[in-house]
């Protein structure tokens, strides 16, 4: 469904990527793997429009994105749940998940039954301002804000960061309800060894801004795996 | 900028010399008179009117016959209401246009900017605006009424005809009104109102908020004394003000409010049905009925556009550029100093009937109208006084009433009566 | 005048015995004064016409007093009303209509002055008058000229009042005429009583006037006369004052001030001397003194009337306030009625001024309104936001000039102002502020030449005289509680406009689609992009938004106010102050802004109402200070602008 | 400020060698030359001068400092009102004295104050000598007025601004407020600075009284150039050395000066107290020379004009300062003075006095978005290599 | 080797998030020290309550021979009692020549006056080109920073803060952007540096921190995990569990 070719990236004079190819087929998750500072982020940023890339391309589907605005890449169906969640603190949990309908044609502006489904805790929630949350709650609203989009492509930047451990696990098995339902291609950027292993169909390992490994699951044990993240 | 100025006046006198046989052999340039108003900024609004006054009477000069066999040329300048460029402007005019007399300014600073300019290059200007006096130069003529023609009758008119027992003052906080109520005050307690009766409020330029004012005023009446307001607000203001009157139900029966600075132009600017009866004092009305008058609005309509008014101003400057041109043919020069003495005794006819003369202090004797706002945003004169000779310096403070101008016999603008000595040849500032 | 004299004599000639019954002859003893009436003189004809018991003095009077009576180039009065270049004449004994040409007819234009007096005059003809216009004419001419006379009749009048209105006024009226005017005392106190609620102006006048004194001074205080109070020099009158009422009374020698010294001086000079002080030392005070005194030594001038001389002629007399009412107890019933309605006055005035407050801050609002969105929530400076302003209000004049009806014409107006302005609004954005973002403080550049650009073009386009924007005649005059509070429609209407748009805006952030997109972009612009905001759009439109409310607020400050091309220089620093002190990024902040300068100002002025300007200046240098203290304003909030 | 410091900074020298280049050719075209000059448009220039050495200080505090003031011309201002006082002072009290002298007995010296007061305050409607003016009969003490009062305003001003880090457009704003605090005190009959009116007949300098104006002018002149060369060399000191280098980098991060040690505070207080004064200096020399001032001059319109000529001529230049506000206020009274020619477009005829505030307004615009760098940027561009 | 900075028991909460929690570190003099952590793990909040940027909401930040509070000291005042802090992006002042930025960085007065009166110094141009040397921009002084290329002005700035002469060098991933030999040249420059003073880095390339060969901090949910060398941090399982995730 993703298909991102040869994408190097500038911030400023110094080369940050230099030239990752990367495909996530749909119905799958892939794993973008690496330490602090590799460029994992970059490398969803560019592919979300939130950042400008310096060459390469970038495609969903059929669908050639050139150099998109981050409003065009998620009107081409690429959600994006930001490292940080980003969730607008001053508006209510109601609010954000509106502001996904920007994406949506007028009669497709309803949340989803299903949403509340996966994340109860945000129908309680709902009249709450989003910045009154928990950091897991917070989690949690972003990504349903994102699949509220009806995506094509989710982008996930650290969603376990700074969680506590139940919520991760949810937030785990919701990620792999979207596989199971095959709607989307899923592209997961962890540093949580263990969540990224257990979730994940391919791995991208990268280091300094190059793809250093890419492997399927079937390829590649754990312990190898760590191996290549070694510190 | 002299080279070039010299350089087009020689083309310029080459090509009349070739193509036009009007002007005599002795006019090698026509007679220039410098026009100084200002065209942009905030006193566009009131100096435009004027300027083209200026154009008409020029032009009507011109087919006449021009003057000492000459065309007029006029020199218009924009000033821009910017007061150091009314100095500046009126010295171009003086040294790099040599023009002959300047007709100009309408706001008390910017004659006081032109002033040193006009003294040391000895210059002639006109000035066409009512004014608050205390001056007196040796270079104007200051055709627009003197406190004594406008204000002074004015109050007398309130006093007399109104039986106003209290006044307030509302001016705009600048020279003109802030002499005009300090001479009012003085004259107003001179005719036994007391000075708890005189209620004084000064508010900025342009000023929109008038709700406060208008009930402190309609206040003044809780004592039962007949309260009149006597208005020195200035341009804009006037429309904010009137609106409010008119909101607050004051009508010219109850409380009448005679303006000074409210003519024709100001009341276009707003809707004056519910202004009927309140008042201003003023030396002309294009109301007034004579023929000379109606021949005027005729011409300025035809010069100008038919939705014109005329107001004083206009007037002043009819009168003051008729004066001149006389003064000159009398003279038979365009020479200041000579010019200067030709118009002592100067009579000319007014556009409200009875006539006009240039007395020695540089003021004319005018009649004092007083008209009444009607609906139609003119102004129904309800009072005529005989001609009142302007004087400069007013003979309610205690200051000015020493003092004395006489150009022609004492050559003095400030001669001090008591000490029998001139205080200064030059005017202050 | 001689041929006026002769036409007279030929009149009379012609009619003798009609005489008596005309009002023509009657008048024309007196033509010159009914021809230009005085206040002061026009009494005697009044009373001659009154006397007459001649019908149709009324109506001459009434028309006399609308201007509608002319005299004939032959001295004679006519009622007549202009028809192009010829009048149709009434005659005012027999009614019969002819037509004349207007040359040498005379209108007659009798003064304020003399119009009041007529008005008088025609009371006691109108009061019973059965058209309810003339009895309410009859009865505010009462109210302007109040006399004893006119007690009986009105009093008389009131049984038969049919209009419930009119009757209370005139009970109200009488009441002020007895109090005044009544035979009996305890009427007059029961009256004076009756008062002590009524706030109104004449109320206040009544009682007033029942109050005036003069000032008086005895050696003794006398006991016979009503003393208001005793005056002690020095405390309620100067020193000064007080000597110079003894000097007027010639009970003491005027003191002689330094002009009459120098003149005494300069003309006893001997030999370059004055007394034994030369000329040339008379440069300062104390040597002029001493040759004065030399002088007055020598008996050449009156001695000088020292400090000391002053103050032991003051302690012979005593000074005092007499009432011109000699009944004690009327003056008393009316100290007690005054000091009661004067109580009522002071709790008035402050609501006015509260309510004038409240209507300066919700014009400040109105004009910083737009801009607490545009700079509020984009952080644009935008510095042609009064040019916004100012195009609303020529919108407004311009479509009066198509429309005639006011109200039709406002009605079109407030949308049109908003869509010319939201297109203008828009534009700019596209055009210019789009490509400064990152360059806040040059975008106060472009947008300031935007502003003088616009400023010259309205000017060039309009004239520079202002141009009449005229609000509907339901909005005229004002809502009236008592004589001491009320407030004119218009500025209920701004104030009502102004709490309209505070919720319309609410309502757009809060409820609309394009307030929460908004909101989005404005909390992070990012990822509201990321959710599939286009930035860009939002921007244009939340731009357009608060330059078409700026539109607006202008048709509404026009109205109340003026039109001029220059009208938005005057409420742009004002409106980024109110935004800036409010707090940025909230429209609360916006409204508290508004009214912390509105009553701010308003309260300065209280403090010194001679002088607006200061008002204005101190309320400025207030807010200078309080932005030092409080840099993000009374409601501060992290918004996009609060960054920087 | 030595030779050295002259010759490390050719840029300065060649300012300093065009200056006296057209100071001298003023002086042959003049009347004290070839007389093809007028004297009103000696004194033009002799203005412009003025208004470049404030467009330089300008410059320094916007420019080099990034602190976008729109107050400089209340400054300007003061300094003008103080030279004014004095000048008015002087020149009544020799008319006063003239004609007090006729008399046979000498007037007392509180006299003669009280015929000054009335001379002064007459016009506008009083007679009281105000106490700001206690120090009107001295040149000295107004003079040094000139300096110490905007430099004391703006010390305090700024010490409260920048003490509470408001900064950006915040500042501006405040900066604006003051200055519309500023005109509307002097706008006020009271302020005892004769309201609206102002001061006037500044021209008429007092023991100069039958000099010629073309003299004076002349003199005026070569005092503006002087104040120019001297204010051009004094910033082009600050802005070159260390102490240019810590502004400029306030300018474009402030923080990072704080992490290098720099009290950043002190730094944007001594700019905006140094540029006031000079600001001040510009005024005095500017209102002799324009014979009047008044309230008007100080609205806070003035200051924007300022920052516009500025960015016109391009920021963080000095020459581009100067370039800027002698093009941008020459080219207006060219306009305004009716020297460019209407442009009949048949149905409608473009007349520059109506139409150049258009014409100018829409220049900043097209410079804020086209040429950052202003007419200095054009010139940088055209005299240095691209680097 | 003294203790020259102690921070003890600071905590910092921003919007009811404890990005600092009870965090108490010494560093000694001359001392290299390597801070690493995942993402945030309140590396940059240390520094910057250091620095005196934040503020905390409790403990103690002690500095010197004379043990005095860095805590209620200003930005200005705590660099001029000689901490230097270089950020994470590169700020160097691209207007400016190299020579005036490391002029402007040189341990001088830092009045207005004094710097309004500073005159060059033989000792000054002679220090400038020593750490031109050091940093390896001696070719470049006249050069405008802005054309530096990012490892170059990532030097730049390392070389600012020498100039400073400071006791404590604070240093926010520096081989950010890097190419390998730039990493190699910037730890032996750092390494250099720490011969003298004491040098904090914060750096999430591990192959980088390798290199520094120095004593490591890890730095967890705002407070201190473990300490030591690499080999012996990386060889912990919960410092190994915190960066693969597995709590």
């Amino acid at each position: 469904m993703l298909n991102v070719e040869n994408l190097t990236l500038h911030y400023g004079q110094s080369q940050i990527l230099h030239g990752i190819t990367l495909n996530a087929p749909v119905g799958e998750v892939t794993a973008v793997m690496g330490t602090n500072g590799v460029g994992k982020t970059s490398l969803l940023k560019a592919i979300s429009g939130r950042h400008p890339y310096t060459d390469g391309t970038l495609a969903v589907g059929d669908q050639q994105l050139n150099h998109p605005s981050a409003f065009t890449a998620a009107r081409a169906g690429i959600a994006y749940v930001p490292q940080g969640r980003e969730i607008f603190p001053l508006m209510s949990v109601q609010e954000n998940l509106e502001t996904a309908f920007a994406c949506l044609p007028k009669d497709e502006r309803f949340i989803p039954e299903e949403i509340f489904q996966l994340f109860p805790v945000l129908l309680d929630m709902k009249a709450r301002r989003g910045g009154d949350l928990s950091g897991g709650q917070q989690q949690q609203l972003a990504i349903a804000r994102a699949l509220i989009t009806r995506p094509k492509v989710l982008l996930l930047d650290e969603p376990t960061e700074g969680i506590q451990p139940n919520v991760i696990q949810q937030i785990g098995r919701t990620i792999s309800l979207l596989r199971e339902q095959g709607n989307m291609a899923i592209v997961l950027v962890e540093q949580n060894f263990d969540f990224a292993y257990g979730l994940a169909d391919h791995f991208v390992v990268m280091t300094r801004g190059e793809v250093k490994r890419r492997a399927d699951k079937a390829d590649i044990t754990p312990e190898a795996m760590l191996e290549e993240l070694a510190l | 900028m002299k080279f070039n100025k010299s350089l087009s006046a020689s083309i310029f006198a080459g090509l009349l010399a070739s193509t036009s046989m009007v002007a005599a052999q002795d006019c090698a340039e026509p007679i220039k008179v410098g026009v100084l108003h200002s065209l942009s900024g905030s006193m566009a609004i009131s100096e435009t009117t004027l300027k083209d006054a200026m154009l008409m009477l020029v032009e009507q000069q011109n087919a006449a016959g021009g003057l000492l066999g000459c065309e007029i040329e006029a020199v218009v300048v924009d000033p821009a209401s910017d007061w150091p460029l009314f100095a500046e402007k009126a010295r171009e005019l003086l040294t790099v246009s040599e023009v002959d007399v300047i007709f100009g300014n309408w706001t008390s600073v910017s004659r006081k900017s032109v002033l040193p300019v006009i003294e040391e290059l000895n210059g002639l200007l006109f000035y066409p605006v009512q004014y608050e006096g205390e001056e007196s130069s040796r270079n104007v003529f200051y055709t627009g009424a003197a406190p004594n023609q406008q204000a002074i009758p004015a109050t007398d008119y309130f006093l007399e005809e109104l039986g106003v027992e209290k006044f307030a003052l509302l001016g705009t906080d600048y020279v003109y009104p802030r002499t005009t109520n300090n001479i009012l005050e003085a004259y107003l307690i001179d005719n036994g109102i007391a000075e708890e009766d005189i209620f004084v409020n000064y508010t900025p330029f342009g000023h929109s908020d008038w709700a406060t004012i208008v009930a402190d005023v309609v206040a003044l009446g809780e004592d039962g004394k007949q309260v009149g307001v006597i208005s020195t607000i200035n341009g804009d203001a006037n429309i904010g003000f009137y609106k409010e009157l008119a909101a607050a139900g004051v009508s010219a029966d109850d409380i009448p409010v005679v303006a000074f600075s409210v003519g024709e132009e100001e009341l276009s600017g707003l809707d004056t049905s519910n202004l009927v009866g309140h008042l201003a004092a003023w030396n002309y009305f294009q109301s007034a009925e004579s023929d000379a008058n109606t021949d005027f609005i005729a011409a300025w309509k035809a010069f100008a556009g038919e939705d014109r008014v005329t107001n004083d101003p206009m007037e002043a400057h009819y009168i003051g550029f008729n004066m001149w041109v006389n003064a000159v043919e009398a003279a038979g020069t365009t020479d200041v100093d000579a010019v200067r003495d030709a118009m002592y005794g100067q009579e000319f006819p007014n556009l409200t009937g009875g006539t006009a003369v240039m007395l020695p202090n540089h003021h004319l004797a005018k009649p004092v109208l007083i008209g009444e706002i009607q609906a139609d945003g003119q102004f129904d004169i309800i009072s005529q006084t005989s001609e009142v000779p302007g004087d400069a310096w007013t003979d309610f403070l205690p200051e000015s009433a020493v003092l004395k101008s006489d150009w022609q016999e004492l050559g003095c603008g400030m001669y001090n009566v008591e000490t029998e000595s001139c205080v200064q040849l030059t005017s202050n500032y | 005048m001689p041929r006026v004299l002769i036409l007279l004599a030929l009149l009379l000639g012609f009619s003798p015995a009609a005489q008596a019954q005309e009002l023509q002859t009657l008048l024309q003893p007196h033509a010159q004064e009914v021809a230009k009436p005085g206040r002061r003189t026009v009494g005697t004809v009044l009373d001659d016409l009154a006397s007459s018991g001649i019908p149709q003095v009324a109506t001459f009077l009434e028309e006399w007093q609308d201007k509608s009576v002319w005299q004939s180039p032959e001295g004679l009065f006519f009622i007549a009303d202009e028809d192009g270049d010829n009048l149709i004449l009434t005659d005012i004994d027999s009614g019969v209509e002819t037509t004349a040409p207007s040359d040498g007819f005379t209108q007659l234009k009798p003064n304020g002055g003399v119009r009041r007096v007529i008005g008088t005059a025609l009371v006691q003809f109108q009061l019973m008058d059965p058209d309810l216009n003339r009895r309410t004419t009859a009865v505010a001419s009462i109210a302007r000229r109040p006399e004893a006379s006119q007690l009986a009749p009105l009093l008389g009048s009131i049984d038969g009042e049919e209009d419930p209105t009119l009757k209370a006024r005139k009970i109200q009226l009488a009441n002020f005429l007895s109090a005044s005017f009544a035979e009996e005392p305890t009427d007059r106190i029961a009256a004076i009583s009756s008062l002590s609620t009524d706030v109104s102006v004449e109320a206040r006048a009544v009682l007033n006037q029942i109050l005036t004194t003069r000032p008086a001074l005895a050696e003794e205080l006398p006991t016979d006369v009503n003393v208001a109070r005793v005056l002690n020099p020095g405390e309620d009158m100067s020193l000064d004052a007080a000597y110079e009422l003894l000097v007027a009374d010639d009970l003491a020698a005027p003191r002689t001030d330094a002009d009459t010294i120098k003149a005494a001086l300069a003309s006893n000079i001997i030999n370059g001397r004055v007394g034994d002080v030369p000329v040339a030392q008379l440069g300062t005070t104390a040597n002029r003194n001493r040759a004065y005194a030399q002088l007055a030594h020598s008996g050449t001038v009156p001695p000088l009337v020292t400090d000391t001389d002053r103050d032991a002629a003051l302690a012979k007399f005593t000074f005092f306030e007499i009432y011109d009412e000699a009944d004690t107890a009327i003056t008393d019933a009316a100290t007690t009625a005054l000091a009661s309605v004067e109580t009522r006055v002071a709790v008035g005035q402050s609501a006015d001024l509260a309510l004038d407050a409240l209507s300066l801050a919700s014009i400040y609002f109105l004009a910083a309104i737009g801009l607490a969105i545009t700079f509020g929530v984009m952080g644009v400076i935008n510095m042609a936001h009064g040019e916004f302003i100012m195009m609303g209000a020529y919108t407004g004049y311009v479509v009066q000039l198509f429309i005639p009806s006011y109200t039709a014409s406002i009605i079109i107006a407030l949308p049109l102002a908003f869509a010319v302005t939201f297109a203008a609004g828009v534009a700019m954005e596209r055009l210019v502020i789009r490509h400064l973002y990152h360059r806040p403080l040059e975008t106060l550049l472009a947008t300031f030449g935007i502003s003088i650009a616009l400023q010259q073009l309205a000017k060039n386009i309009f004239g520079t005289q202002a141009r009449p924007l005229t609000s509907p005649a339901w909005l005229d005059g004002a809502w009236v509680f008592n004589d001491v509070v009320q407030i004119s429609y218009i500025r209920i209407a701004i104030f009502v406009l102004a709490v309209i748009f505070l919720f319309l805006i609410l309502f757009v952030l809060k409820r609309t689609r394009l307030g929460l997109e908004v909101r989005a972009v404005t909390q992070n612009p990012g990822m509201a992009a990321s959710m599939g905001i286009n930035p860009d759009r939002i921007n244009m439109l939340t731009f357009g938004l608060g330059s078409g409310i700026a539109g607006i607020a202008g048709v509404a400050i026009g109205l109340y106010a003026k039109v001029t091309s220059e009208m938005g220089a005057d409420y742009i620093v004002q409106s980024f102050m109110t935004v800036v002190v409010g707090g940025v990024g909230n429209v609360w902040g916006t409204l508290a802004g508004a009214s912390l300068i509105g009553f701010l100002q308003k309260g300065i002025e209280w403090l010194n109402p001679s002088n607006t300007l200061a008002a204005q200046t101190y309320m400025i240098l207030f807010i200078i200070l309080f932005i030092q203290f409080r840099p993000k304003g009374i409601v501060a909030l992290k918004g996009r602008a609060a960054a920087d | 400020m030595n030779k050295s410091f002259l010759m490390r900074n050719p840029s300065t020298l060649w300012f300093l060698l065009g200056l006296s280049l057209f100071t001298i050719v003023v002086t042959i075209l003049s009347d004290a030359g070839l007389g093809v000059m007028s004297t009103s448009f000696v004194k033009t220039l002799g203005k412009t001068l003025c208004l470049c050495l404030i467009a330089v200080a300008m410059d320094v505090v916007w420019g080099y400092c990034g602190i976008l003031s729109l107050g400089h011309f209340a400054f300007f201002g003061i300094g003008g009102y103080a030279v004014g006082m004095w000048l008015m002072y002087a020149r009544t009290e020799g008319i006063v004295l003239d004609s007090l002298a006729t008399q046979t007995i000498p007037p007392t010296a509180q006299e003669v104050t009280d015929a000054i007061g009335n001379q002064i305050f007459g016009v506008v409607g009083s007679s009281e000598f105000p106490m700001i003016w206690a120090f009107s009969d001295s040149l000295f003490l107004q003079l040094l007025m000139v300096v110490l009062v905007p430099g004391l305003l703006a010390l305090v001003f700024g010490w409260l601004a920048f003490r509470s880090r408001v900064t950006g457009v915040y500042l501006s704003i405040l900066t604006q407020a003051m200055t519309l605090a500023l005109s509307l005190y002097l706008f006020q009959n009271d302020s005892g600075l004769r309201g609206n009116n102002g001061l006037s007949g500044l021209q008429n300098i007092p023991g100069f009284e039958n000099t010629p104006q073309s003299t004076i002018s002349l003199a005026f002149f070569y005092a503006s150039a002087s104040a120019v060369a001297l204010g051009y060399v004094l910033f082009a000191w600050v802005t070159s050395g260390k102490m240019g280098s810590v502004i400029k980098a306030i300018r474009d991060n402030e923080s990072r000066v704080r992490f290098l040690g720099y009290h950043v505070e002190s730094y944007k207080l001594f700019v905006f107290t140094i540029t006031a004064v000079v600001a001040a200096i510009a005024g005095a020399l500017y209102y002799p020379q324009a014979g009047i001032i008044n309230p008007a001059e100080i609205a806070p319109i003035a200051s924007i004009y300022l920052a516009v000529w500025v960015a016109i001529g391009g920021r963080g230049r000095l020459y581009g300062a100067v370039i800027g506000a002698a093009f941008v206020s020459l080219l207006s009274s060219w306009f305004t003075g009716g020297g460019a020619p209407a442009i009949p477009l048949g149905f409608y005829t473009i007349q520059w006095t109506d139409w150049w505030l258009v014409l100018l307004g829409l220049s900043f615009v097209a410079v804020t978005l086209y040429a950052p760098k202003g007419i200095g940027g054009l010139f940088d561009y055209l005299v240095r290599k691209p680097s | 080797m003294s203790t020259l900075l102690e921070v003890d028991g600071v905590s910092v909460s921003f919007d009811g998030f404890r990005a600092i929690n009870n965090l108490s570190i010494q560093i000694g003099e001359p001392e290299l020290r390597a801070v690493i952590g995942p993402n945030g793990a309140g590396k940059t909040t240390f520094m910057d309550i250091i620095t005196g940027k934040t503020k905390p909401d409790e403990g103690r930040v002690t500095w010197g021979d004379r043990n005095i509070s860095l805590l209620g000291m200003s930005e200005s005042e705590i660099a001029m009692e000689g901490i230097g802090r270089k950020f994470q992006k590169p700020t160097v002042f691209e207007d400016q020549t190299v020579r005036e930025n490391l002029a402007m960085a040189l341990h001088n007065p830092r009045g207005p006056f004094a710097v309004l009166f500073y005159k060059k110094t033989q000792e000054g141009a002679k220090r400038i080109k020593e750490i031109a040397t050091e940093i390896g921009l001696s070719d470049s002084l006249t050069r405008r920073a802005g054309e530096l290329s990012h490892g170059q002005k990532q030097w730049l700035e390392i070389g600012m803060l020498l100039a400073q002469d400071p006791r404590l060098l604070l240093v926010d991933e520096p081989a950010a952007g890097m190419t390998t030999a730039e990493r190699e040249l910037t730890t032996d420059l750092l390494k250099r540096a720490a011969k003298t003073r004491a040098v904090v880095v914060v750096e999430h390339d591990m192959e980088f921190v390798r290199r520094l060969d120095c004593k490591v901090t890890v730095l967890h949910e705002g407070s201190v995990l473990a300490e030591g060398s690499l080999d012996h941090v990386t060889a912990d399982q919960t410092v190994i569990d915190v960066y693969l995730g597995r709590q």
